[in-house]
């Protein structure tokens, strides 16, 4: 990996009509690189995505691409692919003539053409579909051929809006695979929006945690997983026990409570449910809730500090509820966290 | 229940003729008059349709489609006895066809309307001079101008066949640059208005307009002479109401109703003894004499060669 | 998707070229109407009511737009009485011979309007005796029947069918689940259905060229008529009032309703 | 829950069978006149295609109808043209703006056809405003001569038709999936391409009804060409009128009016083909 | 739980045309359980829920709810509410009016209806937002209107198709706990389709895997999730590593393979990911790919046996791309499966 930015986002204002979404956005990828955008719906992300492939025009900044200034250069001259959340298959065309559309448009022709196009289709395991239409194929063939779509015209980088949001979990799995062999195999710089938590762990170099059209953290997937900064990226990870700090104190349902040993020094303090130990500690809880999640359980507790949730070994016998359960928030397990909001 | 009569009309000042003509009438006769309007190619191709149960009982129209009318056995005699109006009538509208099936009940004469400020018309040859023939609009054949202005154009160059062979070519010579063959004479005040054309033969009942555009427009006395046509009345084959039918036509006859009618502008006398101002007179085709002095086609001519003249027309002015 | 400057004129220009040419005849009408010339000028010269006054004088104008009210209304109703059914279910049945039904109905937009007033008069005003204005009726739904079918179909196609089901597995039954359901979402589609229907309907003339009989007629038949001999400014005048009227309620429906997007 | 087909046809025959005894039947009988030798003192009868031999072995037949099949097909050909620019700029505004924008394009539904063309003559004129524009703006030194010739029928046509067009093409536009056309861009497509190989596949249903509506519109309009043209520039229908109105010749009328009838007919399919031969194309490919 | 069946299947079989979606599907639910419906796309189990709600006439076979035959009752009067995946809300018809719909159509007036339709209301959370049309709602409140426009009709079996597919994560924990409170507390039966595993293995009482159009599997979710039965089953609940049994040795790729300790006579042996110990064992595999799940980290080999998922602790040190490691399939972990197809 080096250093230098090969796709740079600096001061990139979107709006809709007088609406911003995106304001004064600022990121640098690395060539090569697989970029996860994640965020709750509404913030920006497919904005993003779309001024950076130059189908939304940008209000101020600029967007530059392997050295070159591309903010007024206009869609197809960008070597930019978009694999749009819904496909944007061409319903008229079999799958072949769909991989195909913007080889022919590069001028490629006859063997050559037919030679990419078959590799492409093949790579995503659509071979004996290749004469079929979009309408013929299930969702999760038809992300397949969207993928291979933009695959096969080489792009310099490769935008992908909620590749995989449609599939069934086994066939999520599958894709997910497959998209990190061709980025392996290609190189091709990548930045993919989902709201999977558990797909960007998976498949990114680094995470894009954005909220309401701002960046609220970059970071490895280790980073974002381990260690949020800010509340709403801890509440976003899924560390479901968020609490703000005041004078090294727990402050939960307008009232502070004290931590068994020493709490870091923070704005905030989170816990993911299996790092809340149950049946001990100082603190009381009504279960609530429970549900089983294969190989642990979860507990939903009604406590003086407000809803708990806490996970356990799905070996360990099940509370019924309405049981009273000691439970603890153990201090050095705690994440801190340098925002609160 | 109350008598009704239908009556097929042109529809032409239908207000004016509902005032002199209609409302004393159905006061009259303590019926109910009901009035289809139209053109008259239109109206007869209805009877034609409703021949087996006709819907209007008499009915106005020209002399050669009353003519047409009588041979595809749509009109009856009428019983000229009946009507003690009919001894008042011009000789010519007694029986115009010659059949008994018709009387003739006004006169029109057609001529033509243009700009005396910008030609001077002697012939109706003189519309078709190259500085004019660009300038003006021609009835097309199918209208009831068309084939009189054809038949003095004949005249006019010296070939005046039945088939209007010689004018239909002479105007199909210059069909390119005449500004347009008119469907409907109500158009022909709009172009006139917008120089778009500077003279048209027209009949007299549409000369009135072309009197209120402030344009010098003057009425043509051509060396042929004018032309014009004879509209009659017509009563349907198997009408039921045969008897109302004739006394509508002869209260229509009537001196106080012909006059009235001559009295504005609508149609000029058939009625002898009808008596105007000359002031008025000058906007009619009135008198026996000037009736006389029009260069009809006989209704039988007009009838044989009306298919041929469509014909001839199209191929010279329509391809 | 707009990312020129070429693009940011396109759309402004083209829309005032095209309103232009399409609107155009229509404010030299309306400048006509308030013209005190006796012929159709533009500019106007000078201003008077008397053509708009003149409109209401002349008699037969208000006999024949009442027949033709009464056509436009009546049939546009009759033929979504008809149309509406018939949308239903081709849209959400599988029928077999559902393409011939849909040629069938949708026929009587591509024959000529004479012929479809010919043939009506002489094989079933004719042989039936049936009247005149029965007969325009009738063929003015016919007439009007394609565009309800079309319309309708098109707003169904984009409503979803589970509310149906929902709805009738709420207690309700099929008929009432229509009602209850499916009518008020395509309220949108059926009165632009209605509008297309009642536009076409009223301004039909070749259809109704024979069918017209003594003291019935439409309303632009009686306008031809009258035009036959003179062209005043009055035809002009009860035109643009007629337009006033049509776009009163285009405009009245694209408020309530959102007109637009059933078309 | 519609699996029912008693049920099904139950709703859609009604509407079937009125329009087939009300219409269908009719216009058939009178149609197959065209197909029948006239009966002539009770000789004759039978069925024949002499009248359609007659019909056109006569030139200026044949120069009707080729006029009338071009006239036909310009106006189509060019309100497609404008309908797709004007429909894009449409659906591209904000629903407030469509929807005004759209009522003043149907707006021309809902003049009376007289008026209209009489305003026509008045645009078109000599002295009317095309003809003082172009020359204020040195385009032409003498007034043209626009009125009673195919160019007068062509515009008036044009502007009767054009909102059906424009119509048809707006909801099919705004039918088209969503992203089609940004796809099609960052794959490299310009706005050509775009237009040619999605837009004009895609909107290929609306293309079709817009477009039939224009051409059988423009081959059965009676008013317009009448009044524009006059028999300067006979069109099948106004030869139809004719023979109806003043020949009574009612087999000449079925006659022209079945070669109305499969014109579109005819248009429908081959518009239907246009829109689908590349597809077509590409998929033997 | 009474052993009594309150809704039954008999032999059901469900057609559209002449393709057969359903074939002699027998099924008995008991009342107040809560069934969810899993399988693959296409399966059949949105054609099954349409049956039993009415929508589609049965080919052969009955449906039996609470001792009456309603095979051929028609859905208006079956008593069966449904929840459509895509809500089916009445578009025109505030939330108020949607809830208030069959409510009315049963004759309720005043405020008896009114009492009823303001609960159903509060119950799902959208007390606030009475009056808003459901064009103006998120997914997730339209989502719950639905819930609640059935619920208010205590129905004596609410099916529930994907009712939560459309959302997003965070928003699923939350409407999985409020389907699990409704149910709890008015005790109905219900039936819920999903592809998500998890959310099955969180809800049901008993789990009934689908596979083309007949039953695989029913059990709890306990069962399902550790004692698959078939391969079919095994693959789908993410056993990722199944393996056919010959003469007590493993069949794959062609070859068979011994196991360490004694294999269990069965047809076939699977393993989940965690279950494969990573580092030592007879065999020996390439790291074809990684991937970091939060908790733990997934490793893809290239083994003599095909492919193998493992998992271990995200803790433990990363192997990298192209390491040669050693695992073993421990043959007291492996889960027997009595049908290998
Ligand atoms: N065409 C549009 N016109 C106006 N506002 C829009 C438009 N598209 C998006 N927005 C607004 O811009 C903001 C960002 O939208 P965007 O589609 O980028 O969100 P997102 O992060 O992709 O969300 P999701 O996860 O729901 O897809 C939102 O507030 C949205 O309401
Ligand atoms: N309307 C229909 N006409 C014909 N076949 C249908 C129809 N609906 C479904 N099918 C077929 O019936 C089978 C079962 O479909 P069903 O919708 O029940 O699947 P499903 O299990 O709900 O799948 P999914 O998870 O994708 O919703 C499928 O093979 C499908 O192709
Ligand atoms: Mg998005
Ligand atoms: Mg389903």
């Amino acid at each position: 990996m080096s250093d230098q930015a090969y796709l740079s986002l600096e001061k990139l204002t979107l709006a809709y009509g007088d609406s911003v979404a995106v304001a004064d956005l600022d990121l640098d990828i690395r060539r090569g690189e697989l970029i996860a955008l994640l965020g709750p719906s509404g913030c920006g992300k497919t904005t993003t995505m779309r001024a950076i492939a130059g189908l939304l025009p940008v209000r101020s900044g600029h967007v530059r691409l392997d050295g070159a200034d591309i903010t007024h250069v206009s869609p197809n001259k960008r070597a930019v692919g978009l694999v749009f959340q819904s496909y944007a298959l061409f319903p008229h065309l079999s799958v072949y003539e769909n991989v195909a559309f913007g080889l022919r448009l590069k001028g490629l022709r006859g063997t050559e053409l037919d030679a990419k196009v078959q590799s492409g289709i093949k790579s995503v395991g659509l071979s004996s579909f290749a004469n079929r239409r979009p309408a013929e194929l299930s969702g999760g063939q038809q992300q397949r051929v969207a993928l291979a779509r933009s695959m096969v015209m080489e792009p310099k980088v490769l935008l992908l809006d909620e590749p995989l949001s449609n599939l069934d979990a086994r066939l999520r799995l599958e894709m997910r695979t497959e998209l990190q062999r061709v980025q392996k195999e290609t190189g091709v710089t990548m930045i993919f929006v989902t709201h999977d938590q558990a797909e960007a762990l998976a498949l990114a170099d680094r995470i894009v945690v954005m909220k309401r059209g701002a960046i609220e953290q970059i970071g490895s997937p280790q980073d974002i997983y381990n260690r949020p900064q800010s509340s709403f990226v801890a509440d976003f990870v899924g560390f479901e026990n968020v609490f703000a700090l005041e004078g090294g104190k727990l402050k939960a349902a307008g009232s502070l409570f004290e931590l068994q040993g020493e709490a870091p020094s923070a704005a905030g303090l989170a816990w993911r449910p299996r790092m809340v130990s149950l049946g001990t500690g100082p603190f009381r809880g009504t279960v609530r809730g429970t549900s089983f999640a294969g190989d642990h359980r979860e507990y939903l507790l009604d406590t003086p500090l407000g809803l708990i949730k806490a996970e356990v070994e799905a070996s360990q016998p099940v509370h019924d509820l309405g049981t009273e359960l000691a439970f603890d928030l153990p201090a050095h397990k705690a994440v801190p966290l340098s925002q609160f909001s | 229940q109350e008598k009704t009569l239908t009556i097929s009309v042109y529809a032409l000042s239908q207000d004016e003729y509902k005032q002199i003509v209609y409302d004393p009438f159905q006061k009259l006769c303590g019926c109910k008059l009901v009035v289809e309007t139209g053109n008259s190619v239109e109206r007869l191709a209805k009877m034609e349709a409703n021949k087996a149960s006709p819907v209007v009982d008499m009915a106005v129209v020209s002399m050669a489609d009353a003519l047409a009318a009588a041979r595809a056995g749509l009109t009856d005699k009428i019983d000229t006895a009946k009507l003690s109006n009919f001894g008042k009538l011009y000789d010519l509208a007694k029986d115009p066809n010659g059949d008994g099936m018709s009387v003739g009940y006004t006169f029109y004469a057609t001529s033509i309307a243009y700009r005396s400020d910008k030609m001077k018309i002697e012939s109706w040859a003189d519309l078709l001079k190259p500085e004019y023939a660009s300038h003006i609009a021609w009835p097309n054949v199918t209208t009831n101008q068309g084939p009189p202005a054809l038949f003095m154009l004949g005249k006019a160059v010296g070939k005046d066949t039945p088939d209007l062979k010689g004018a239909i070519t002479a105007v199909g010579e210059k069909k390119d640059e005449i500004v347009t063959f008119y469907e409907k004479s109500s158009q022909l005040v709009q172009l006139m208005k917008q120089e778009e054309i500077w003279a048209a033969p027209i009949g007299r009942f549409t000369w009135a307009p072309f009197t209120k555009l402030g344009l010098p427009v003057a009425w043509a006395t051509p060396k042929e002479g004018q032309t014009g046509g004879m509209n009659v009345m017509i009563v349907t084959k198997g009408s039921k109401n045969r008897e109302l039918a004739t006394q509508f036509m002869d209260f229509w006859l009537s001196t106080e109703v012909q006059t009235k009618l001559a009295e504005k502008f609508i149609d000029s006398p058939a009625n002898r003894d009808v008596k105007v101002s000359d002031e008025i007179a000058a906007n009619l085709t009135y008198g026996e004499e000037t009736a006389r002095s029009l260069k009809l086609i006989p209704s039988a001519t007009a009838l044989d060669n009306r298919a041929g003249w469509v014909k001839s027309w199209n191929e010279a002015v329509g391809q | 998707m707009p990312n020129s400057l070429g693009r940011n004129l396109f759309i402004p220009l083209t829309l005032f070229l095209v309103i232009a040419f399409l609107i155009g005849p229509f404010l030299i009408i309306v400048a006509a109407s308030f013209s005190a010339g006796d012929t159709l000028a533009f500019p106007p010269q000078g201003f008077s009511l008397r053509w708009i006054a003149k409109v209401f004088t002349v008699e037969s104008f208000r006999a024949s737009f009442g027949m033709s009210l009464f056509l436009a209304i009546g049939g546009t109703a009759a033929a979504l009485v008809l149309g509406i059914p018939a949308s239903y279910a081709l849209s959400r049945y599988k029928l077999p011979g559902a393409e011939v039904i849909r040629t069938v109905v949708s026929a009587p937009i591509i024959v000529p309007g004479i012929i479809v007033g010919l043939a009506l008069l002489r094989y079933i005003v004719v042989p039936f005796g049936v009247g005149i204005s029965l007969a325009l009726f009738l063929a003015h739904t016919a007439l009007v029947l394609p565009y309800a079918v079309r319309v309708v179909s098109a707003s169904l196609d984009n409503l979803r069918s589970d509310i149906e089901e929902a709805a009738v597995l709420l207690g309700s039954s099929r008929t009432g689940a229509f009602f209850r359901v499916v009518l008020p979402n395509i309220r949108g589609g059926i009165l632009s259905a209605f509008i297309l229907g009642f536009v076409t309907s009223f301004n039909q003339v070749p259809v109704s060229l024979f069918l017209s009989g003594p003291g019935v007629r439409t309303l632009p038949i009686d306008m031809i008529a009258y035009m036959e001999i003179v062209f005043d400014p009055s035809v002009a005048a009860l035109s643009a009032l007629l337009a006033f009227l049509s776009i009163g309620i285009v405009f009245a429906a694209e408020r309530f309703l959102g007109f637009s997007r059933y078309v | 829950m519609f699996q029912n087909r008693a049920e099904a046809l139950a709703l859609a025959l009604p509407a079937a069978i009125f329009a087939a005894a009300v219409f269908l039947v009719p216009v058939l009988i009178l149609l197959s006149d065209g197909f029948r030798n006239p009966v002539v003192d009770g000789v004759g009868g039978g069925w024949t295609l002499s009248a359609f031999t007659d019909f056109f072995s006569s030139s200026l037949n044949q120069t009707v109808f080729l006029r009338t099949l071009r006239l036909g097909a310009i106006v189509t050909v060019v309100s497609a043209v404008i309908g797709y620019a004007a429909a894009f700029a449409i659906v591209s505004l904000d629903p407030v703006a469509k929807g005004r924008v759209t009522g003043l394009v149907v707006l021309p539904l809902m003049i009376s056809p007289v008026a209209r063309t009489y305003a026509w003559i008045v645009i078109l004129g000599r002295t009317g405003i095309v003809n003082q524009a172009f020359q204020a703006l040195g385009i032409t030194q003498a007034p043209l001569r626009i009125l009673f010739s195919e160019t007068a029928i062509f515009i008036g046509l044009l502007q009767l038709f054009l909102p059906l067009m424009i119509i048809s093409l707006i909801s099919a536009l705004e039918n088209m999936p969503k992203d089609a056309i940004p796809a099609a861009r960052v794959l490299g497509a310009n706005w050509f391409q775009v237009f040619w190989k999605v837009v004009l596949p895609l909107t290929r249903e609306g293309l079709v009804i817009g477009g039939t509506l224009v051409f059988t519109g423009s081959l059965t309009a009676y008013i317009t060409p009448a009044i524009l043209g006059g028999s300067k520039v006979l069109m099948l229908e106004t030869l139809m009128y004719q023979q109806v109105a003043v020949s009574s010749n009612f087999v000449a009328a079925s006659v022209i009016a079945f070669i109305l009838i499969v014109m579109s007919f005819a248009a429908n399919i081959l518009l239907k083909r246009v829109a689908t031969a590349r597809n077509k194309v590409r998929a033997a490919a």
